[in-house]
């Protein structure tokens, strides 16, 4: 396990088993996708509520828990980058920022155009939606200073920092943003439903649909990491060889032509 | 060429010259010397406009200078403390800017006035990414670029190591054989072709104190 | 000296000014950002101090929105002249033998362009988050329009007389609150008037009228300001 | 070396980073008047954005208050390390062989005595000012005392990380604005629990517990920042 | 009694030095040498412990530095290319600082310092109203009162005129024979007399590049 996970540290196995792992990859979101999407859309019921419109929460769900998700997994990388100097855990750390980012502006922005017909405005202030937006506002701070740094190496180090204490801060802005609400309680009290209220014809598709985009996610952070890494470690030899290969390969064709 | 008669100058109480008179002409080097805090910034600073705080006549080429501040400024080139350097731009574009405002534009100058510091192939990295004698030749580059008479230059050869130290006296003596005027402070030895004047600020101070 | 040069007139002194701003704000893409993000956080730190009631949020909108967009340009001008003034560039603008007038027009229109200009873009969003009419959204647009660049000139001058102080902290917000309140009073006027139906075009005028004093008077303002700081 | 030397535990050591602190704070008045300022300014401008009818001011003022002074405490940490950072004296802050936590405790401690403080004290006066009645005078000033100090840490944070940044812009405050809505949110609720007779002893409770955290894991944080800005 | 193993450090893709090795006891002064830009200052700060991007062993007194960082730095004299010092704050005031972070506390110790550098009468005056080479004595005035028996010194002669850098040369041969340890770098012609060794960084980036 342990060799494992130090395996995994170094730049190189990381990109030579996602080489190996990226095609099955996109075979399981592909069909995860196709089967989510026409299930979705074409099979599964109108809700007697809401009718179609609901069909949103196909994207929506799935965005807003992988945005938490995603913000826990970078955290975890920039606990390991700055206790073990992990160079892949800050790789990874780093694009995850902005794909993380991403999932939190699509949560945000499927549930305010759910908003618009179910609650008939674009935006309420309610906790579960602000915390999300602090999320998101968090995911930007992030980002933000790691580039503001032109060293990497101090950015990447800063950029963890702030993670880890986005880490100790969520859990209570998430409390204190509930509280808040309860305390206020917004003008129409509409919070939002839970899953489990409803048929499995609905809620069977957005199974799929959630593992369709954890493989979305995943496949974006891999692809961005190995781009990375590439970048990080272009004067090592591998990584030469490897573009030798590459652009041997792409002359070959012009060679026979 | 540039003349100053009767430049005063205190600070805190304390008088930093007092009677200062001089001219330079074409072709000439004034060396201000003095111990620190003997006040050769401040001169340098007054006679390159950045300082009002004194009494006395900077003129040039006749005329007053305040009066006709843009013709003078046309005609001098300073260089202070600080190295006028953004340390986010690459050096080529701090150039570029610094060549605009003097109204010209000539990249390939820029790129062999590097070139001749030591510089090629620094065009364009941050400056942030140089060691402190890197940031201050760039800023002496300008130096080869800038056509104006008169330069007015406070430590230039701070943080250089001997190789740039030799190449900007070089720098020094062809401009005054071309015909400038350099007025300059420094603490090291001055090792230059050209005759060079000195104006001692600690002896001055003793006729104001 | 031999070299062939193309002799250049104003004109050029102040594309490159101009375009030595925006290779800044290209740089360090923070400078642009970090306007508009504390745009947008600083807003939505209201519904959570005061309440979430969308009658309440609406009726604070715009004075809300005018007075987060009024703080958000003053703190951005910080870095208008700060780093200049450090690395001694600032020295080399006073000593140039272009006018200074000029040269301090362009550092200021490049610096509006990439914080003022992507503040008033992105107005109408902040108004959805506080629940404004979205008739409004057009007044709130047109009275920053005219409004942050007379903002940034003012800005601008209390930055040039701080600038040589070494922990101005929040001098500079001190004194250009207190200049820049009429632009406030005129442009949340101006929002106000839309929702209630009355006529804004007087003081969209007066807002015009504030711009041309500005960009006619703060430049003289800000060069003497700039060469005391030198000093 | 032979001279005569007092050998000085770390009790003194922070005794002499607090007073310097408090001597800066007296050599340059401004770092400690200009947040106060501000906080004031800042909250006249929304009478003067939104509108002055007493009913509606009141409604806004808990908001208006706290978010004006989360705003006042973050801007006011611009001063607290740069001036350390650009003169060297941060390098000797880490090479200093006492221990980096407490020399930290007493630099953010400093800071707070000098505008967190003055800013609690004043907030009844603004109060005032935004017709809050005045059961709740008492309520503001707890809630700030607790909150500004558990602002200046997460602040302090946020600007160990930015101090080696040139051209930092307003990223301190995007940074850390979001990581202070909690304090935010209680503080007003304490203010409003106030207005409405509700019990706020729980809600002054979770201020408390907040601080304690910040107190206990905030210097860590700093102290991490401040190695990775010197770098 | 302070060595480095193995010492590599590159920025930005270049090397700046590698395998660098070296022990300094008691009584021995390093020279680090180089042109601008080849990793003087580098060194220096990851020898204080300011900089980590680097491999290698640092070690003091038998003892890996970073897993006894408070110890080491009880030793420790560092002085950087920022001379350290509140500008709004007097001397007295700096220093007094300065001493309580190590561990005493001795106003007239501070007051002889200051005036052995010339700056008798000034320690009530804040640091922005001195020259730039008087706010480098200030920051000088610590190594007299330093009781660190390894001092790192970068560019310790800038700014200084003729007098104060031979006080300065002095005062490093004093610590020296008192049998501290001198790291420093500088431009300038050293003129000590205790004997020098010297590390060039130019020939060792020759080996690692
Ligand atoms: C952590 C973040 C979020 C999570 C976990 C989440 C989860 C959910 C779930 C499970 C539902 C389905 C309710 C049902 O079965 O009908 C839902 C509905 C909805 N969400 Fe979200 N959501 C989040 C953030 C947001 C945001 C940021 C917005 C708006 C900008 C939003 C707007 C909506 C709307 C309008 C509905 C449908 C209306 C309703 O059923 O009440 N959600 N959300
Ligand atoms: N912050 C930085 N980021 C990236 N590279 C840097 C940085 N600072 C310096 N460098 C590079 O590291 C090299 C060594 O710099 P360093 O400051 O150590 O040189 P130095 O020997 O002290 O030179 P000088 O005599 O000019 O002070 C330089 O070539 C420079 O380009
Ligand atoms: N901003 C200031 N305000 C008040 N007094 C100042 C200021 N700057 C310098 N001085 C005083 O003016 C005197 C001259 O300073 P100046 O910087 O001109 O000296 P200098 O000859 O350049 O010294 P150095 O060789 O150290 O650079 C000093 O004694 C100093 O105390
Ligand atoms: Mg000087
Ligand atoms: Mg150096």
């Amino acid at each position: 396990m342990w060799q494992w996970f130090y395996k995994l540290g170094s730049p190189k196995y990381f990109y030579d088993m996602t080489s190996g792992l990226l095609p099955w990859l996109y075979t399981i979101t592909f069909f995860l996708l196709i089967v989510g999407v026409v299930w979705g859309l074409m099979f599964a019921p109108p809700d007697y509520q809401m009718g179609d419109n609901y069909r949103i929460i196909y994207i929506h769900v799935p965005a807003a828990s992988l945005a938490l998700g995603a913000y826990a997994m970078m955290a975890a990388m920039a606990a390991m980058h700055l206790i073990w100097k992990i160079k892949m855990a800050d790789i990874v750390a780093k694009v995850i920022a902005p794909v993380g980012g991403m999932f939190c502006a699509v949560a945000l922005f499927t549930g305010s155009f759910w908003g618009k017909p179910t609650w008939g405005t674009y935006w309420i202030w309610d906790a579960r939606i602000t915390s999300t937006l602090i999320l998101l506002f968090i995911y930007m701070g992030v980002a933000a200073l790691r580039n503001a740094y032109d060293s990497t190496s101090a950015g990447a180090k800063a950029a963890a920092v702030l993670t880890l204490v986005g880490v100790v801060n969520l859990p209570i802005i998430r409390y204190s943003v509930d509280w808040w609400n309860t305390l206020h309680q917004s003008a129409s009290n509409l919070s939002l439903r839970a899953v489990g209220a409803n048929p499995p014809e609905i809620w069977i598709p957005a199974f799929f649909m959630g593992f369709a985009l954890l493989g979305l996610f995943l496949i974006a952070i891999i692809l961005r990491a190995r781009n990375e890494i590439l970048v990080r470690e272009k004067r090592t030899l591998w990584v030469q060889d490897l573009l030798q290969n590459e652009i041997e390969q792409s002359r070959e064709p012009s060679h026979h032509a | 060429m540039f003349s100053a008669t009767n430049l005063f100058c205190e600070r805190d109480e304390r008088v930093l010259f007092t009677q200062l008179n001089f001219t330079i002409s074409a072709g000439e080097v004034i060396q201000v010397q003095g111990a620190n805090g003997s006040g050769k910034t401040s001169l340098l600073r007054i006679l390159a406009g950045l300082n009002a705080d004194f009494t006395g006549d900077i003129s040039w080429q006749g005329q007053a200078v305040n009066r006709r501040r843009e013709t003078f400024n046309a005609g001098l080139f300073y260089l202070g403390h600080s190295p006028a350097i953004n340390k986010t731009l690459t050096p080529l574009q701090n150039l570029r800017w610094y060549c605009a405002c003097h109204g010209f534009s000539d990249d390939t100058a820029i790129v062999l006035a590097l070139a001749d510091l030591g510089l090629a192939g620094y065009e364009h990295i941050p400056c942030h990414q140089m060691s402190a004698g890197q940031q201050r030749r760039v800023s002496l580059a300008r130096l080869q670029l800038s056509v104006a008479p008169l330069w007015i230059l406070d430590e230039p050869f701070t943080a250089l190591d001997k190789q740039g130290v030799a190449d900007l006296e070089q720098c020094i003596d062809t401009k005054v054989r071309q015909g400038g005027a350099v007025i300059l402070t420094t603490h090291h030895a001055l090792q230059l072709q050209c005759p060079v004047r000195v104006i001692n600020l600690d002896e001055l101070q003793g006729v104001g104190a | 000296m031999s070299r062939s040069r193309f002799s250049l007139g104003v004109t050029a002194c102040l594309l490159a000014g101009l375009q030595r701003e925006l290779l800044l704000a290209v740089r360090s893409p923070g400078n642009t950002i970090n306007p508009l993000m504390f745009f947008v956080i600083a807003i939505s730190l209201f519904p959570l101090g005061g309440g979430a009631d969308t009658v309440f949020l609406s009726s604070i909108a715009p004075g809300v929105i005018w007075v987060t967009a009024l703080l958000a340009v003053m703190l951005s001008m910080e870095s208008l002249f700060r780093s200049d003034f450090e690395d001694g560039s600032l020295e080399q603008l006073l000593l140039s033998p272009q006018p200074l007038y000029f040269q301090i027009l362009a550092k200021v229109f490049g610096h509006w362009l990439v914080t003022g200009l992507p503040l008033v873009l992105l107005s109408p969003l902040l108004g959805l988050l506080l629940a404004l009419p979205a008739q409004a959204y057009l007044p709130l647009m047109l009275g920053l329009l005219l409004g942050t660049p007379t903002l940034n000139l003012i800005g601008a001058i209390g930055m040039a007389l701080t600038v040589g102080l070494s922990r101005s902290g929040l001098l500079l917000a001190v004194l250009v609150l207190p200049l820049s309140i009429p632009v406030l009073v005129f442009g949340a006027g101006v929002v106000n008037a839309a929702l209630n139906g009355l006529p804004m075009a007087g003081l969209l005028a007066v807002l015009g009228a504030m711009l041309a004093l500005a960009l006619s008077l703060a430049p003289l303002a800000i060069g003497a300001a700039l060469r005391i700081s030198v000093n």
